[in-house]
């Protein structure tokens, strides 16, 4: 079926999941503010929650299955958007899951903290959706403001405050920078349709034109601040180390996702024909976001903010996909954000296990022996870890997300063959610390009086199996992934013949 | 035995069954660890060392059929399977066998269950974990040599990492976590170099093929660079390898992690991991890029680095205090002769080369088994602490000499033989590289003989060692068949090398053919 | 008309920059932002004259977003004020490293 | 093997007895092997199942017992009373020299059968294929020509004699069958060298018996000196051996074979004097002066003495310190086309003669005297083969094997008899020092004459074996000085011509000094009053039968082994020139080339003058001796002051072993620990490159953690520093 976006109606259709996300999110917001703050309603806000967003993935789902299509318009209807739904639902879906158990124990009352989740998703679902240069920024913005007030949900830290203070004055700002470069590209080809501009773009000559070329510039240090790259990740570990971990996980996977999905989007579709110009930038965002990532998370201690620094890092390893500009770097971009949510949110989960109350225990010493006391989370953290170093088999499928990632740089028209050795050189550098935690946890002896971490909710667990078990399974059997992967290449209508380059 | 195998269809599936029998053991133990996580500590761990010890038994009696079932003149792969494994990408579960990757198949089969044996009542803490880590170490090191695609290899190259990791720096002695993740992170960096490599040239291959491929066959056939990129490609297939052989200036990984690793975990490094270094030289970066291996620059520089290998694993062996560190740097010495066999490209040296591997497994694998066993007595490896033992422990110090001998080359061991090729060959192609190496034969007596004196012999003034109980049945026979090796490959050798002779002569020529047409300026280097 | 409706954008944008960079408090802080907000939208005004309603439409969006993250942004600065009796981010630097 | 040159069914020898020639060496190893068993069976006890369960415990005194060793030649200190023999002793007895025995029956039936037929081939017999690789297809074969059987029955006649000897003076040994064993293994080995038909495998028997004599130096290696001088000869050796490799790879890369007939068919068709035979012929020459003790590394072999005596007797004197004389007329071929080469080595030969005769003036210990006369002695067999009289430095190698055996184990009883009398007093004196004997003639006068007769051989008196052989090689350099390929060649500028003489003059001077350090030694032993002890006096008195009847035998070969070869000049006294005939085949073609083809000749009255000072110079030297040494004068070592000037000198071997020490030693050890390990290893690589990237990743995090100042102030710069910095890479591309 092809939607016709200029009919309000289809359009509607064709804006169908998000909008029962929106609309049951405004619903939970009633409900969730019509009592009184309790653990209890906290949990019935947070399970209701649960069942829309898994409505939402399997409407999600549906549409995915459909075939839909569409003509030019405001928002896609392409597998890269849903996949990328997917991939956001499904951090909700773990966010609200670790936050119903998480917020007991640090005693966060509000249930709108869930709803404030499912608004945020909503905003990247709109992302997700947005082939105008307007929905990109409104989305960003309905993602953000979530975000921002997630981050200092824990009223009762002075660190959550401050990590949600410093993301809202940086986000904003970093979001004018954003705004402008729309208003300069609009500026230069008169248009916010991403299609329209790529083709504008594919038509005219627009790589010296200096409006295009700074609008492009700060639309790159937008993106670049959400997806947190070097040097404009400054916010990141400090936020993520505030905010409540359900949340950073949530920051560190579907935010990231999101704001990526839609950075490529524009990319592709809308810069396409502007290579020439972000090649060289891009590629040197890639290189300094992968070596600063990996270099200072060398010297963290705190495992969230050791995680914010890896993160950083891992946006290095997804620009490479942008940089290769082609529908292969997509496919491979996609791939490897499946890859790595997992693992991050893996082990975030594994954060909040051993986390005590008031976000403390976080650091590198509570993790000292945690074989011997607790030998499965210890193993499931290690797979963690290990994914997130790229490796084979035990770390599942992490291997084969930067093997696509290599791949697609390696046989893009303009070879990347040495951003490739960058990648792999800084990923050594990351088996410095990720290695650390495995052996922190493998080698050192339990500290005496050390507690033993309690065990954590079911849900929490549950988060934890199934990232294990998933990035072991498509560790060893990824090829109905990248076959999902492969078909969810964004494809805008005009480009059906444009495409010179099939994803492998 | 032939009719019988085949009768069996014993190629069809021994390889994939050596590949998946220690991932059952691995699954067995787990569920061994689960069911008696009630009974007391002393019982599971008694269980558990037997429970793997007959999988590693049963993998070593499974592959023995090889020996005869692999026909080592046929000129494809033996005992090959091929499946796709993840088709979109051209990647295949495809292994085989010839005869230089089934001697070394056999090799890490046979030394595994002395290995465990070796360390039979050393390690007491979380034993299920430590006999896991060595079965899944065993599928990477048997995957390593069997694998025909390069991807499939580069996995099986990986993840031997992560056991060896946990192996070290959990049962490892007291500078373990700093031995664990310098060998982890220099081998890192020289596989994932590789990785990229291995994906150019997967690259061209599927560009060539029309498809998505990274068979080693059609790799080897079909894709022919530029000089450049197959000097940078080579490049990084040297560094992986040359981090695992070790050669200097890449060695300093393994004397850490030979000295802090568990006794099991020594063995295996010196017996077979290293192995894979100049296994890796011999199937890929030779084969692959003849061109550039070739070329005399890179030819000279790979050869000065094994000559100096030689020459300064054995100086520095030397002087060191601990004998494991001693023996690690006594490797860095042999590993360097089997490098110079490869380089100097004459059927004599490669096989030599071959030789020098196995012998090396097997003499370098019974040194660290009989330094565990004293160190399990004494606690100390310092050589310092000893001094005439052979008194108190004669069965040990008749054993430790006979395999120090065989270390050092004696006419008689299969040390000897090795060495001897190797030079006797390279001498035809690099005169004066080989009559430096031919120096370490002085040095190599001096260093082991040093200190087999001042370990077993001289006056037994420390009070200490009086109370030392010689080797017990279990270490006795665990040692008799690495003696029966020793002197059987050293007096009758033939067996052996004639399973590895077509293929090594088959890469000599292959690489000189290759060699000549691709840059008719080495010609003259590599004619004799 | 254009040029100089874009560089007097330019300047207040940059005023805002400049301002966000010098300044401690973060209400003025937040104020600058809003100002770069402005000079963009300022941006847009002048451009719809030449490519029709669209930047119009945009400069709405924008301001209602603006409207959004004054309330949200607000609410952060008290909640920090909360914690710790300041809104000067010179003295809020629990976190670092 | 080239099939064409032995087509080995229809070889003569292949229907004698002489077929069995591979049961030669396997029965010394059957040997090593049974009583290697014994002595493991004897000495080990098994450890507990769980080594670490119980580390120190006791009730090791058994096992302590029986490993004990001694600490010096012979008994030890410690053991009071007598010692009971070890368990094993009998069947050891009977197995250890019972191998040689029949060893020796075989070499001589194969002699026998030799004689027997016409062979012009050497007999090959090919027992497997050995290292079949590329084009190097070596096959484990033996050698059976006339050189290998004279070595073959010098070897297992020697040997048995030896081993016999040794069960009387090993008796109360602890390590009685770890002895034998040992003793067995070498013979084999040595057999092993002496029949290999490639030289490689020539190569293991040669590396083997070091080995061996590596294992017996060292075997009481409770005293560290004794596991030093092991661990020194073998290391010494291994040097030596480092040019036996490199001529190998020579021979392999320029004659492509290793095999010994192809090579000396290959050899011939060099260039005469080209660098490939000469560098050939040098290597292996480094090769001899490892093994039999030349300079420059001749210092292991007085060292060595630190072995039992009988071990000195067989291994470091009648057999394997040989082995490079056989090497080098093995190889009479190669070295026949490297007259530089010959001379080198005539020129070696002569200077260690002389070198470690003067040594041998003022050495104290009998066994160091003996030892050092060895070396001189190796020398001159090297002046024969070196000029290319093969045949000569043959001889003298069979008439040494006698003598010097004979002297070795007469040494032997006496160490034997004075260790068991200062034992029965607890007396800790130095058996060996000759200064605590004198006047032993009367407490055991069997040795005495025995002794008498070897060194008047040694000293070259006329109709004993060494008279002989010496004379011979003498008389072959002096032939030499005129034509002939060595006297056309220069060696370092010098004409060979003039070499020559200078050898000559070396073999005179080393002949005197010889017939005088030689009386001096009986002298100072066996004459003048005793010094041993008053304690001790009763307790001297002869060696058991099993030692002194092997002493009989060896003193009657030493006086009339020279009958082998007698020359033309006494062809009245016996069939002339024996052994020049019976080694014709192997060496003689090769002799001749270097003489250009013409038997070397001197005139009657020539030889006749050399003769005559060969005569004077041995007389005049004992004559010397007897007239200036004074035993009566000689106190007890515990006595005697420490001796100044040349003296010192003398008796400290020329301090050169000091000299090594410093020049190659301790820098070797010395750089490879402070700049290879510490400096290289720890410092650059490990320390600059590996911790310091290490580090350095450190430091960059580090950096960009401490630019994480936690301001948002900060952030905002830096994040605005990211925006012009792209900013200028978009705009200023």
């Amino acid at each position: 079926m092809i939607f016709d976006l200029a009919n309000p109606s289809q359009l509607m259709q064709a804006f169908g999941p998000d909008l029962l996300l929106m609309a049951g999110a405004m619903a939970l917001m009633l409900w969730a503010a019509w009592r009184p703050e309790s653990h209890e309603h906290q949990r019935a806000v947070g399970q209701a929650s649960l069942v829309l967003i898994a409505a939402t993935i399997g409407l999600t789902l549906w549409f995915s299955t459909r075939g839909l299509q569409s003509t030019l318009g405001v928002i896609a209807v392409d597998n890269f958007r849903w996949a990328t739904d997917l991939v956001c639902l499904l951090g909700a879906f773990g966010a609200i899951a670790l936050g119903m158990e998480y917020n007991v124990r640090e005693r966060i009352m509000p249930a709108e903290s869930h709803v404030l989740v499912l608004f945020a998703t909503a905003g990247m679902m709109v992302l997700a959706a947005a082939r105008d240069l307007m929905l990109v920024f409104l989305g960003i913005e309905l993602m953000s403001v979530a975000i921002y007030v997630l981050a200092g949900l824990n009223r009762r830290s002075a660190k959550s405050a401050e990590g949600s203070l410093k993301y809202f004055l940086l986000g904003a700002f970093a979001s004018a920078f954003l705004l402008y470069g729309i208003a300069l590209i609009y500026g230069a080809t008169g248009s916010t349709n991403m299609v329209e501009i790529g083709l504008r773009v594919v038509g005219g000559n627009f790589s010296q034109h200096p409006m295009m070329l700074v609008g492009t510039g700060l639309l790159l240090v937008g993106f670049g601040f959400k997806i947190a790259a070097a040097p404009f990740h400054m916010w990141a570990p400090d936020v993520y180390e505030g905010a409540p971990t359900p949340i950073t996980a949530f920051m560190a996977t579907a935010v990231k996702a999101a704001a990526f999905a839609t950075f490529l989007r524009v990319w592709i579709e809308a810069l396409g024909g502007m290579g020439d110009a972000w090649f060289s930038p891009v590629w040197w965002l890639a290189a300094v976001a992968m070596f600063v990532g990996n270099t200072v998370a060398l010297s963290q201690r705190n495992l969230k903010r050791l995680l914010a620094y890896s993160s950083i890092a891992h946006s290095g390893y997804l620009l490479v996909a942008v940089a290769t500009g082609t529908l292969a770097g997509s496919a491979a971009f996609l791939f490897y954000l499946v890859a790595y949510t997992l693992a991050s949110f893996g082990a975030f989960a594994v954060v909040i296990t051993v986390g005590r109350a008031g976000d403390t225990n976080n650091e590198l010493v509570d993790y000292e022996g945690l074989w011997q006391v607790r030998p499965g989370l210890a193993i499931a953290m290690a797979v963690f870890m290990l994914s997130l170093m790229g490796f084979p088999i035990f770390g599942g499928v992490g291997f084969f997300g930067k093997w696509y990632l290599l791949m697609a740089a390696i046989e893009a028209p303009r070879p990347l063959t040495a951003l490739a050795v960058v990648l792999v050189l800084t990923s050594v550098v990351s088996a410095g610390y990720y290695l650390n935690v495995v052996r922190v946890m493998f080698m050192k002896p339990r500290p005496e009086g050390a507690e033993t971490p309690a065990q954590a909710g079911a849900l929490t667990r549950g988060v934890v199996f199934v990232a294990v078990a998933a990035i072991l399974v498509l560790g060893v059997i990824p090829s109905r992934a990248i076959g999902w992967s492969r078909a969810s290449v964004p494809r805008a209508p005009q480009m059906q013949a444009a495409v010179v380059d099939a994803p492998r | 035995m032939t009719a019988f195998l085949s009768s069996i269809n014993y190629n069809a599936w021994i390889v994939p069954v050596l590949l998946l029998l220690p991932v059952f053991g691995a699954a067995g133990l787990w569920a061994h660890a689960l069911m008696s996580a009630k009974d007391p500590d002393d019982k599971r761990w008694r269980e558990v060392r037997l429970l793997a010890f007959g999988f590693f038994l049963a993998e070593a009696i499974l592959s023995l059929g090889l020996w005869w079932s692999i026909d080592p003149a046929a000129a494809g792969w033996q005992a090959a399977v091929d499946v796709p494994w993840i088709p979109q990408w051209g990647i295949r579960f495809s292994v085989g066998l010839d005869g230089i990757s089934m001697t070394l198949v056999l090799l890490t089969t046979l030394m595994m269950p002395l290995a465990v044996l070796g360390s039979w009542t050393s390690i007491r803490t979380k034993p299920h974990a430590y006999y896991t880590m060595l079965l899944l170490l065993t599928v990477g090191m048997l995957g390593v040599f069997a694998s025909l695609d390069l991807v499939l290899f580069y996995v099986m190259w990986e993840i031997m990492l992560v056991p060896m990791y946990l192996i070290i720096g959990v049962w490892g002695g007291e500078r373990r976590l700093y031995a664990a993740i310098k060998f982890f992170i220099y081998t890192m960096i020289g596989s994932l170099l590789m990785l990229v490599a291995i994906l150019y040239l997967g690259s061209e291959a599927s560009r060539i093929a029309g498809a998505p491929t990274f068979s080693y066959d059609f790799i080897l056939n079909n894709v022919r660079l530029d000089p450049t990129t197959t000097l940078w490609l080579f490049g990084a297939f040297a560094l992986a390898f040359a981090v695992k052989v070790p050669m200097f200036p890449f060695h300093t990984w393994l004397p850490d992690a030979h000295v802090e690793a568990p006794t099991a975990g020594s063995v295996i490094l010196a017996s077979i991991m290293l192995k894979m270094g100049t296994f890796g030289f011999v199937r890929f970066a030779l084969p692959l890029f003849p061109s550039a291996a070739m070329n005399p620059a890179v030819r000279s520089f790979i050869i000065a680095l094994a000559v100096i290998g030689i020459i300064y694993g054995a100086l520095v062996a030397l002087v060191q205090p601990d004998f494991k560190k001693l023996v690690a740097y006594s490797s860095v010495s042999h590993l360097g002769f089997v490098m110079l066999g490869i380089f100097a490209l004459t059927t004599e040296s490669m096989q030599g080369a071959l030789m020098v591997n196995i012998n090396h497994g097997v003499s370098t694998g019974a040194l660290f088994l009989l330094i565990g066993m004293i160190y399990e007595r004494r606690h100390t490896r310092m050589i310092a602490d000893y001094g005439g033992i052979a008194k108190v422990v004669p069965i040990f110090a008749t054993i430790l000499t006979i395999v120090c001998l065989s270390s050092i080359g004696v006419p008689g061991t299969n040390g000897f033989i090795g060495e001897f090729l190797v030079l006797v060959g390279a001498y035809k192609t690099q005169p004066i590289a080989t009559v430096i190496s031919a120096t370490a034969v002085i040095f190599a007596a001096a260093y082991l003989l040093w200190a087999l004196q001042r370990i077993i012999y001289n006056k037994l003034d420390k009070p200490a060692n009086e109370a030392v109980k010689d080797l017990n049945w279990r270490e006795i026979g665990l040692l008799v068949p690495l003696l029966i090796a020793i002197v059987w490959m050293g007096v009758y050798p033939k067996p052996l090398l004639e399973k590895t002779e077509p293929a090594a002569r088959r890469l000599v020529t292959y690489v000189e053919a290759q060699a000549g047409k691709a840059a008719p300026a080495t010609a003259s280097n590599t004619a004799r | 008309m254009l040029v100089e409706s874009l560089a007097l954008s330019a300047v207040l944008f940059t005023i805002g920059v400049v301002g966000v960079l010098t300044r401690r408090n973060a209400i003025i802080i937040f104020m600058c932002v809003e100002l770069m907000l402005n000079a963009v939208n300022l941006t847009f005004v002048a451009l719809s004259k030449v490519y029709g309603a669209t930047g119009q439409v945009f400069v709405v969006f924008t301001m209602t977003v603006a409207a959004a993250e004054a309330a949200v942004g607000l609410a952060i600065i008290i909640a920090i004020f909360r914690h710790q009796r300041t809104v000067n981010l010179s003295n809020i630097n629990l976190l670092k490293g | 093997m080239n099939p064409a040159l032995t087509p080995e069914g229809a070889h003569p020898l292949a229907a004698t007895v002489a077929r069995l020639v591979w049961m030669l060496p396997l029965l010394p190893l059957l040997g090593f092997l049974i009583n290697g068993t014994l002595a493991m069976l004897g000495a080990a006890k098994v450890g507990p199942a769980d080594p670490s369960a119980d580390g120190h415990g006791h009730g090791h005194d058994d096992a302590h017992g029986h490993g004990a060793a001694h600490g010096h030649d012979a008994h030890g200190h410690d053991d009071h009373g007598h010692p009971p023999r070890h368990k094993f002793a009998g069947i050891v007895s009977l197995v250890g020299p019972g191998v040689l025995v029949a060893a020796f029956a075989l070499a001589l039936g194969c002699f026998f059968a030799m004689r027997s037929v016409e062979m012009e081939h050497p007999y090959l017999v090919t027992l497997f294929q050995w290292m079949p690789v590329g084009d190097l297809a070596l096959d484990a074969t033996f050698l059976l020509d006339p050189l290998s059987m004279v070595m073959v029955l010098v070897i297992t006649g020697v040997g048995m004699l030896i081993h016999i000897f040794s069960v009387g003076y090993m008796q109360d040994d602890p390590g009685y069958p770890r002895y034998f064993a040992y003793l067995n293994l070498f013979v084999f080995f040595m057999l092993v060298l002496v029949l290999g038909g490639s030289y490689p495998l020539l190569f293991v028997g040669w590396e083997g018996v070091g080995l061996c004599s590596y294992l017996l130096i060292g075997f009481w290696f409770s005293e560290k000196a004794n596991a030093d001088a092991g661990k020194k000869a073998f290391i010494v050796n291994r040097i030596g051996d480092f040019g036996f490799l490199v001529a190998m790879f020579l021979m392999f890369a320029n004659l492509g074979s290793l095999d010994i007939a192809t090579v000396a068919e290959k050899a011939v068709e060099l260039p005469m004097g080209g660098a490939i035979a000469t560098a050939i012929a040098l290597f292996l020459f480094l090769g001899c002066t490892g093994k039999s003790a030349q300079i420059p590394l001749y210092v292991w072999l007085p060292d060595a003495m630190a072995g039992p005596t009988p071990v000195s007797a067989l291994i470091h004197a009648a057999t394997m310190v040989t082995a490079g004389v056989y090497l080098v007329a093995r190889s009479a071929a190669v070295f026949s086309m490297a007259p530089v080469a010959q001379l080198t080595v005539a020129l070696v030969g002569a200077l260690t003669a002389f070198f470690a005769a003067t040594i041998g003036l003022k050495q104290w210990d009998i066994k160091k005297v003996l030892a050092y006369s060895t070396v001189s002695q190796l020398g001159y067999m090297f002046v024969g083969v070196g000029v290319g009289a093969y045949v000569a430095g043959v001889f003298h190698l069979v008439t040494h094997a006698f003598f010097k055996a004979l002297l070795f184990l007469g040494s032997g009883s006496v160490i034997y008899v004075m260790h068991a009398a200062y034992h029965a007093t607890h007396n800790h004196d130095d058996a060996q020092d000759m200064r605590n004997m004198g006047g032993l003639k009367s407490y055991m006068p069997v040795t005495f004459y025995l002794m008498w007769t070897a060194t008047l051989a040694i000293a070259g008196i006329p109709l004993f074996s060494g008279f002989f052989s010496k004379d011979e090689i003498l008389g072959s350099v002096f032939a030499r000085i005129h034509h002939s390929t060595l006297a056309e060649a220069t060696l370092l500028g010098i004409p060979g011509s003039t070499v020559l003489m200078i050898v000559y003059g070396l073999g005179l001077a080393s002949a005197l000094m010889t017939a005088i350090y030689m009386t001096r030694m009986m002298l100072y032993t066996f004459h003048g009053p005793n010094r041993t002890g008053e304690a001790e006096r009763p307790h001297l008195k002869e060696a058991p039968w099993v030692m002194t009847g092997p002493l009989v035998v060896l003193g009657l070969l030493a006086a009339f082994g020279g009958w082998l070869n007698v020359p033309a000049l006494l062809g009245a006294i016996g069939p002339v020139g024996g052994l020049e005939h019976w080694l014709e085949p192997v060496v003689g073609e090769a002799g001749l080339r270097t003489t250009l083809g013409a038997a070397p000749h001197l005139t009657h009255e020539t030889e006749i003058v050399l003769v005559g000072i060969a005569i004077a110079i041995a007389v005049a030297g004992i004559a010397f001796a007897v007239m200036r040494l004074k035993p009566a004068a000689l106190v007890p070592k515990k006595d005697s002051p420490a001796s100044e000037g040349i003296d010192r000198v003398l008796e400290n071997k020329y301090f050169v072993d000091e000299g090594y020490d410093a020049a190659f030693v301790q820098p070797t050890i010395g750089v490879s620990r402070i700049v290879l390990w510490k400096g290289i290893d720890a410092g650059i690589i490990d320390g600059l490159f590996v911790n310091g990237s290490a580090l350095l990743a450190r430091a960059f995090g580090w950096m960009g953690s401490q630019l994480q100042t936690g301001q948002v102030g900060t952030y905002a710069w830096v994040l605005l520093i990211g925006v012009i910095t792209l900013l200028g890479a978009f705009t200023f591309r």
